[in-house]
């Protein structure tokens, strides 16, 4: 295999190799070019490189680790090629984008590359000490990637609330590992999880726990660690909000996988002692995040904020993956990620190709879209209907997977979860308030301007590639489903 | 050789109806013709299949045939016809009227124009309804054609509930009736469903052949049967316009005349009648249902009645008439039938003489219609004649018609003397046997006493209120509406009426002449049968009228009633507002509306109707879809409320979260505590 | 390939097509888009028709079934097959989508889309009604929302917003609990077989094993979702809502056959999948009905918009179809799915008609209606005869949906000892006859409504009359031969009262 | 030996200290600051565990916490300066750095 050839030892290494290659050369590349269309072609010609190579690996079917904290497995493969995805399509309309900064184009470039190269990272760790330097890089670099906006006092009011929110959760993160730390002597996952140093529940052990869920809800905005997400989305360029709600999202519920699925699946030591808290935890946890995200998204006007909460909610919805815990709920919550990718980074392609074009982000400065421009409105709508998980669209497909699997325990039908199902489909019922009324918007109502709208071709591209995506993965979920079954049961074994 | 094509029966006016109501625009007389034709040709092959039948071996055994049509579960539901002496009378005189009202139909509807076209495919569907239901084989069947009946019925009565030639207010006036036609007649034929319920669940069948087989019969439990009788009896009284639910008939007289004499007189209200007789084998299976259906008859005879004495609208009055006639048919079945029932629980030669006797009530009820049919028939195309005539239905506004319109008074006074019991008329053949059966059922239970000394009383008053009728009409000075009177009816009108006199005077004396055979009844071990009894012959009936005392009490009771009309309308030597205290006193007023009936009816309708149903609309509006509302708009609401806890303010973030770590943490606590963790 | 496996798909894609080939025809080619519609619905009937003459013998040779997501824990089909429950139902909806784009062949207001939304629902339901596999179920299911949802908001009345979202919704809502009922199916089958096979002859096959506890679980989630379909009291709010603000062809699909789906679903995967737990709620449903039935009747009485009433009458005969579902037996089932064949004709009828008012006349209030039958005979006529034919008068088509139901009905309650019941039965018939009787008196009958301007009402129009007097021959055609309907429900019925 | 709850409740207190800082403070560098102390607080327990268990790799997590709160201390900074340079302000009371809400 070719992957090994080059990169030799370094093989599971391969795709991050290619990003740090990219990350660090890109500040150069515009240093000497100083034409940031050069910069956009390099970045994009690296995450496409990646993403290729990732494939490859990951069809082919590639296992290896690498100098021993790096392993590369079928779970990896997926979450990377997710991460991919989520540059790829960031990078390729941040050129054309009128929000994003032209003055540190290098280092705009270097920070998503940069930002990726974390969550890769963090794919393949097995240790909660590189897990929490891959989370750290990508945290850092989004910080400043949200500032990076052009001309917008908001994009620094949001890069502050960040950063600090950021910092806070940090602390709580690296308190809770400390502690979990001083518990088992390891900071290695599958050793805590066999671990016998602890004999039963107690207060340091609650308070680790807790402090970790709350360190990385943060990334993934579960309520109630949610509340810088409307600010920080509604601020930054879309594109950037698109790769918070995309990809660091997506990252942070892979860090919740990797850490607590693998020490509380079914049969670790841990999870003799407290694995059902930590169910029923998560369960409430992931109660309160689809219901808030989805209620408060009913009250918002701005569109960028309305996507947001409509992201907490659908990281509420994957949360019950780690109410139930099991291989088909992960495979599905994995899935569910995908289709998220696609639903919601064409939403905000939208949005953001939108305000290229001079629109607003008032739901209201929706209104008429479809006469003004029946392509955009058109992929908005299934965007906005596969969000609501309208068949036949992914969304639905990934929400049929992932709410089924909140009745499924280990052997067939268990009713421990179907209040949480419950829960999550009366949520889906709300949901579609809000997004119906965007297309009530776009559709009914009739705007103040009949003017047709131009936005730029590659956001065209990316918006089709997207839309493509939502009804393929919606009408032949396997393409991915079937990887993502591999990719679980690689990950819990 | 025609009896197999007794379909053709009904079918010929169906067709006529789609011929009509297609192409009827385009054809001459805007189908008229066609009509007449499709009657004439009814009648015609009725009287070749009544002669069959009649003349053929079978007679008295019914002949039936019929075709598998659907399945309800495994009770296979059929299609055929059933013939026997009652459907060959029932046949005849129906289309024969018919045949004769289409013609009159021709002169009286003449200015309507356009809209001949609906009354003639009406009219033609009508017939159709009456005919099948008249000689179809099952229960379900019946039932099918007696809802055609009625909804042709509606149609008719609300033939002008639209641009009404007399303005609005009658149109408004049509519309109602035509609605409260539809209404009560289907509260009676829910009942009257309800019923076939019962039977098809007790013989799982509603062939008639099944169901009036003793064998079956003994099977079936007898308390469903005697429920599932009142409840057809429940249709009868709908339909026939019964006591209690008598009021649309009078209603219905807002339809054409044509329609009153067809439909609201002749045939359709006899339905009803007709219907008992035919579940007649089933009615006498229990003597309280028996009694129950003389009671409401005789009642019913008596409460008509009494609302005629005082009406001034000369179609009410013979609706009233109607009414009261037809609970004399009821009366006769019922007090045959209580003496058959009880006959038949009694056994042994005692009750095989009850039963002997009660069989003549049944060809005495039968014998009633046939002759109202022609009577009735004829009264009210005499007053459709007159109306036609004075344009208005108002007697007070008549009065001294008769030197205007000889034919029709002529006519019309045969008429009158025929259902005022006048010897040797033929409403005195008939009405005297009904008495007659009435009193001998008296033998038995003091009920039938009194149904008869109602029923007596009903004779005396129907002499007085026919002739009051008469004489305002056509005695005494001219009214107002008179001086504009066109003279004479047309030919097509005064020709069905010389004719029916005709049959009105002499109808009763078929029953001189075998037709009491043909509408006998009989009760044997293995089968119930109608027709093909003994035939009195003529003796017989002179005989045992003339020489029956209370026959005379009859004969003076209606002399005097067409007294004492004479003294008050024609000669006006006696002042009726002597004995109403002119029209003030109490028992006159609630006469005069109909003994509140009405306004009963309202209060029901809006109390149990309407006031309901803006019950049930307030609870959906306000409570269910309240509750509706009220969630999503608390789900909006709580939206709002927790989108202002996101101040914008970072320290307020910050401070959440690190409540909700707090809050997790002794939430997981508590977790692990209750689920026995710590 | 054979050509009966081809049938099913083509019923799908026939429609789709005619969707896509609509939804192109913006500016100034959509005055052509109705006939595209026409054409394609067209042929639709007609494949409905050869299926329905072919496969009258052996329902099976048109069942076909493509692998669709075969995962090591999931198998989905797209699994088509029609018997003698849907063939009415698949007939149903190729009529009366063809009716309705005759029937509205007016629309000029965005046509070309109006068109795409009425093929698209042809799609969803023709799916509904075919499908043999859960997720394609429910995929169908809800694919039939979209275009109502449009359908209402774009070419509705005034209030069209809030009705549209509301239907939207309160029926997603409905069919999200059955969702969870078909997961737990799923889940039930993975225990049994070890993969979730969302096929319905592998779970016709599995569920009748089940625990009671199970089937009774199962049976509510499923009904409660069938239920607002239909829909019944207390979940029926949506529908006189929709049916106000719909556009006619909109009133004619969501009466004629979306309420249908409910019914259909109850029969399909209620009772043949739990018959314990059919037989543990069979009171609940034969309440639920009654409730329905009467509850609707007495709304009817209160209403004074021609549509609303007609509406909250689809309530009443819904509900009536529930009671005979509830039976449990052979002759209210058979009924109840007669019924249902019923309703849909008389129903598209209705508002057909209704909704004709609305436009010749301006409004449907039936306090400014009044005398229209001199000045509009034609219209006079169907709306008697739809509204005859729904009060059940024999003769046409509804009465076999009423009378051999109820008679079902009773046997039950002979049975059960509990003969009173009838009186809510009969209680509905005769308000059924009441606030239709009352009707037409209001609006037809009368002197001549002085309230409203009538000076320039028409009579119905050409294309207007064909769709109604299709659907009229049609009423008295299988009032007076029911067996045309009864032959394609029996064998079906016999086979589902063997699983019961 | 000291016992290893002297270092635990040390560290407690200074994340306790750090918590009630960054929620109250009004000055976004006080913040910062304050969220280096609450780092610091777990780089205690690192240290002190890493001690009593003996284990290398508290002190590794230590230098690695460290780097990282550099790095996040640099980027904080910088955005905060240019926060300043947008708004004229680094308050995050109501008239500070609220305009994006509800």
């Amino acid at each position: 295999m070719f992957v090994e050839e080059i990169f030799g030892d370094y093989a599971a290494f391969a795709p991050i190799i290619i990003m740090l290659i990219s990350a660090l050369i890109l500040p150069a590349v515009h240093f000497a070019g100083k034409r940031h269309t050069v910069t956009w072609a390099v970045a994009l010609v690296f995450a496409v490189v990646s993403m290729a190579v990732n494939a490859y690996m990951l069809v082919d079917g590639f296992t290896g680790t690498t100098l021993g904290v790096y392993e590369y497995d079928a779970y990896t493969g997926v979450m990377l090629l997710l991460f991919q995805i989520v540059l790829f399509l960031a990078i390729l309309v941040s050129n054309a984008s009128t929000e994003t900064t032209r003055l540190h184009v290098g280092a705009y470039y270097a920070l998503l590359t940069g930002a990726t190269t974390g969550m890769m990272f963090v794919a393949g760790s097995s240790d909660l000490l590189t897990i929490f330097v891959g989370v750290e890089l990508t945290s850092i670099s989004s910080y400043a990637l949200v500032t990076m906006k052009r001309n917008d006092s908001r994009a620094a009011e949001a890069g502050v609330k960040y950063v600090i929110v950021g910092g806070l959760s940090t602390a709580l993160t690296i308190y809770g590992i400390s502690m979990i730390y001083g518990l088992t002597g390891t900071t290695d996952i599958a050793a805590i999880a066999a671990s016998t140093a602890i004999d039963g529940m107690n207060w340091i052990l609650a308070i680790g726990l807790v402090c970790m869920v709350a360190g990385y809800g943060f990334k993934i905005a579960a309520v109630p660690f949610h509340m810088w997400a409307p600010d920080v989305y509604e601020g930054a360029s879309s594109p950037v909000s698109l790769f918070l709600a995309t990809g660091s999202k997506k990252m942070g519920l892979s860090v919740f996988f990797q850490i607590f699925l693998v020490l509380f699946v079914a049969g670790s030591s841990l999870s003799a002692i407290c694995g059902e808290e930590v169910q029923y935890l998560f369960a409430i946890i992931a109660a309160f995040t689809m219901t808030v995200g989805n209620v408060v998204a009913i009250a918002q006007n701005n569109i960028k904020r309305m996507l947001a909460y409509s992201s907490i909610a659908q990281a509420g919805y994957i949360l019950i993956v780690m109410a139930v815990m099991t291989d088909y709920a992960l495979a599905s919550g994995m899935f569910h990620m995908f289709t998220h990718v696609f639903m919601k980074g064409g939403a905000f392609l939208i949005v953001g190709a939108l305000i290229c074009a001079g629109l607003g982000e008032k739901i209201s400065d929706y209104k008429g879209l479809a006469k003004r421009s029946p392509f955009l409105a058109a992929a908005m709508l299934l965007f906005l209907f596969s969000l609501a998980g309208i068949p036949p669209l992914a969304g639905f497909t990934s929400k049929f997977f992932l709410f089924s699997s909140a009745l499924g325990g280990v052997d067939g039908l268990t009713s421990q979860w179907v209040w949480l199902a419950f829960i999550a489909i009366l949520n889906s019922a709300i949901s579609l308030y809000y997004y119906a009324r965007v297309v009530k918007a776009m559709y009914i109502e009739k705007g103040e301007s009949t003017e047709k709208i131009k936005i730029p071709a590659v956001f065209t591209v990316a918006i089709v590639i997207c839309v493509v995506f939502v009804i393929v993965l919606g009408v032949y979920p396997q393409l991915i489903f079937d990887y993502c079954e591999t990719a679980a049961a690689a990950l819990l074994l | 050789m025609f009896i197999e094509y007794t379909w053709l029966v009904p079918l010929i006016p169906m067709l006529c109806f789609l011929i009509v109501g297609l192409l009827g625009r385009k054809t001459p007389e805007k189908g008229g013709y066609i009509a007449i034709a499709g009657a004439l040709l009814s009648f015609i092959i009725s009287a070749l299949i009544a002669y069959e039948y009649l003349t053929g071996d079978a007679y008295p055994e019914p002949v039936t045939s019929q075709i598998a049509w659907f399945a309800i579960g495994d009770f296979e539901i059929n299609l055929g016809y059933y013939v026997d002496g009652l459907t060959c009378m029932m046949m005849l005189f129906s289309s024969f009227i018919s045949t004769l009202i289409f013609i009159y139909s021709i002169g009286y509807m003449h200015a309507e124009g356009a809209r001949k076209t609906r009354y003639y495919a009406e009219v033609s569907l009508f017939l159709t309804g009456m005919l099948g239901l008249i000689v179809s084989s099952n229960f379900l069947e019946m039932f099918i054609f007696w809802e055609v009946m009625g909804l042709c019925s509606y149609l008719l009565i609300g033939f002008w509930s639209f641009r009404h030639n007399d303005g609005d207010a009658a149109s408004a006036n049509a519309a109602s009736a035509a609605k409260k036609a539809f209404l009560v007649t289907r509260m009676g034929d829910v009942c009257l469903m309800a019923g076939l319920f019962i039977l098809l669940g007790e013989f799982h069948s509603l062939d008639y052949t099944e169901l009036f087989d003793p064998a079956n019969i003994a099977n079936a439990d007898s308390t469903m049967i005697t429920l599932g009788m009142l409840l057809v009896f429940g249709g009868v009284i709908g339909k026939s316009a019964q006591f209690p639910l008598h009021d649309w008939l009078p209603d219905a007289m807002a339809g054409p005349t044509t329609v009153s004499s067809l439909i609201h007189a002749a045939t359709m209200v006899k339905a009803g009648v007709y219907l008992v007789a035919r579940g007649y084998p089933l009615f006498i299976q229990d003597p309280e249902v028996m009694l129950f259906v003389g009671i409401i008859g005789g009642v019913t005879a008596f409460f008509a009645a009494t609302m005629a004495l005082n009406n001034y609208n000369i179609k009410k009055v013979l609706a009233f008439s109607t009414v009261s006639q037809l609970g004399y048919m009821i009366l006769a079945l019922g007090a045959g039938g209580y003496l058959v029932a009880l006959g038949m629980d009694m056994g042994g030669a005692e009750g095989t003489a009850l039963i002997a006797a009660g069989t003549a009530g049944f060809t005495a009820g039968c014998f009633h219609m046939m002759n109202h049919a022609f009577f009735k028939a004829l009264l009210f195309m005499c007053s459709g004649s007159v109306i036609h005539s004075v344009g208005t239905e108002d007697m007070r506004l008549m009065g001294g018609l008769g030197k205007h319109m000889k034919i029709t008074s002529i006519t019309m006074l045969l008429g009158s003397l025929s259902i005022a019991g006048f010897p040797l008329f033929s409403g005195f053949w008939s009405k005297d046997l009904v008495l007659d059966i009435a009193l001998e059922a008296g033998d038995q239970t003091i009920w039938f006493t009194v149904l008869w000394l109602l029923a007596v009383i009903t004779a005396f008053m129907t002499a007085f209120y026919m002739f009051r009728m008469w004489f305002m009409t056509f005695m005494g000075e001219e009214g107002a509406n008179t001086q504009h009177c066109h003279g004479e009816s047309p030919k097509t009108m005064t020709a069905p009426l010389v004719i029916l006199s005709v049959f009105a005077v002499l109808s009763g004396f078929l029953i001189m002449f075998g037709l009491d055979g043909m509408v006998s009844f009989e009760v044997t071990d293995t089968a119930f049968i109608v027709g093909g009894g003994h035939a009195g012959g003529m003796v017989h009936y002179f005989e045992h009228l003339f020489t029956n005392p209370y026959t005379y009490l009859t004969i003076v009771l209606a002399l005097l009633g067409i007294g004492i009309a004479y003294l008050m309308y024609a000669k006006k030597t006696v002042d009726p507002g002597r004995f109403n205290k002119h029209g003030e006193s109490g028992l006159y007023k609630v006469l005069a509306n109909r003994w509140y009936f009405p306004e009963f009816y309202n209060w029901v309708s809006w109390k149990f109707g309407y006031g309901v149903a803006k019950g049930v609309n307030y609870v959906d509006r306000q409570v269910i879809d309240g509750t509706v509302n009220g969630l999503s708009a608390a789900v909006v609401g709580g939206g709002d409320t927790i989108s202002k806890m996101q101040t914008g303010n970072v320290h307020d973030y910050t401070a959440v979260i690190l409540l909700g770590v707090s809050v997790l943490a002794a939430l997981f606590v508590v977790i692990a505590m209750i689920l026995g963790g710590m | 390939m054979s050509i009966e496996s081809l049938i099913l798909p083509l019923l799908i894609v026939i429609p789709l097509i005619g969707a896509v080939a609509t939804l192109f025809m913006g500016g100034e080619k959509q005055k052509y888009a109705k006939w595209v519609a026409g054409v394609f619905s067209g042929i639709t009937l007609i494949v409905t028709l050869y299926m329905m003459y072919a496969g009258f013998e052996d329902w099976t040779v048109f069942t076909v079934g493509y692998d669709w997501i075969d995962t090591s824990s999931v198998h989905i089909g797209f699994d088509l097959m029609v018997d003698g429950l849907s063939v009415l139902m698949i007939f149903l909806t190729a009529l009366l989508t063809l009716l309705v784009v005759v029937f509205s062949s007016a629309e000029s207001d965005r046509a070309n889309y109006f068109h795409t939304l009425l093929m698209a629902m042809e799609v969803g339901l023709m799916g509904v009604f075919m499908a043999a596999d859960y997720f394609l179920f429910y995929v169908m299911w809800e694919v039939t929302l979209i275009p109502m949802y449009f359908l209402i908001s774009w070419y509705g009345g005034p209030r069209r917003h809030y009705a549209a979202i509301k239907f939207f919704i309160y029926t997603h809502v409905a069919s999200l609990v059955m969702l969870i009922g078909i997961f737990a199916m799923g889940w039930e089958c993975m225990a049994v077989t070890g993969t979730m096979d969302f096929g319905f002859d592998t779970m016709a096959e599995i569920m009748p094993a089940t625990s009671q506890a199970f089937q009774v679980a199962v049976f509510a989630l499923l009904f409660f979702g069938f239920m607002v379909k239909m829909p019944s009291v207390p979940f029926h709010t949506w529908l006189p809502d929709a049916h106000v603000e719909a556009p006619t062809a909109g009133s004619v699909i969501l009466a004629g056959v979306m309420l249908k789906m409910g019914s259909y679903g109850i029969i399909r995967i209620c009772l043949e999948c739990f018959p314990e737990g059919a037989a543990y709620w069979q009171w609940v449903i034969i309440a639920i009905g009654l409730i329905s039935m009467v509850y609707g009747a007495y709304a009817c009485i209160a209403q004074t918009d021609l549509k609303k009433m007609v509406a909250f009458s689809s309530i009443s005969h819904m509900g009536m179809v529930m009671v005979g579902i509830g039976c449990l037996s052979d002759i209210g089932i058979t009924f109840a799915i007669f019924q249902m064949f019923a309703h849909g004709l008389i129903s598209a009828m209705l508002f057909m008609v209704c909704g004709f008012t609305g436009h010749a006349v301006g409004t449907r209030e039936m306090p400014l209606l009044g005398g229209l039958a001199g000045r509009m005979p034609i219209y006079a006529t169907f709306m008697m005869i739809a509204f005859m034919a729904s009060l059940g008068l024999p003769g046409l088509v509804g009465f076999w949906g009423e009378f051999p139901l109820v008679y079902g009905f009773y046997e039950f309650i002979k049975a059960e000892g509990v003969m009173w019941l009838l009186v809510f039965c009969l209680l509905t018939l005769m308000l059924t006859a009441g606030y239709y009787i009352w009707a037409m008196q209001k609006t037809l009958f009368g002197p001549e409504t002085k309230k409203i301007d009538l000076e320039h009402v028409h009579d119905i129009s050409k294309p207007e009359f064909v769709a109604l007097a299709v659907l009229a021959v049609l009423v008295a055609l299988f009032g007076v031969w029911p067996d045309a309907a009864l032959s394609f429900i029996d064998p079906y019925v016999d086979f589902l009262v063997g699983v019961l | 030996m000291i016992p290893l709850e002297y270092f635990l409740i040390l560290g407690a207190i200074l994340f306790a200290i750090g918590a009630y800082g960054v929620a109250t403070k009004s000055n976004a560098i006080i913040v910062l600051m304050c969220i280096e102390l609450m780092l610091n607080a777990a780089n205690i327990n690192f240290v002190a565990f890493g001690a009593y268990h003996p284990d290398i790799m508290g002190q590794v997590f230590v230098i690695m916490t460290i780097t990282v709160a550099a790095a996040e201390v640099a980027v904080g900074i910088a955005i905060l300066l240019n926060a300043y340079k947008m708004r004229k302000t680094t308050e995050l009371d109501e008239d500070g750095l609220t305009s994006m809400r509800w």
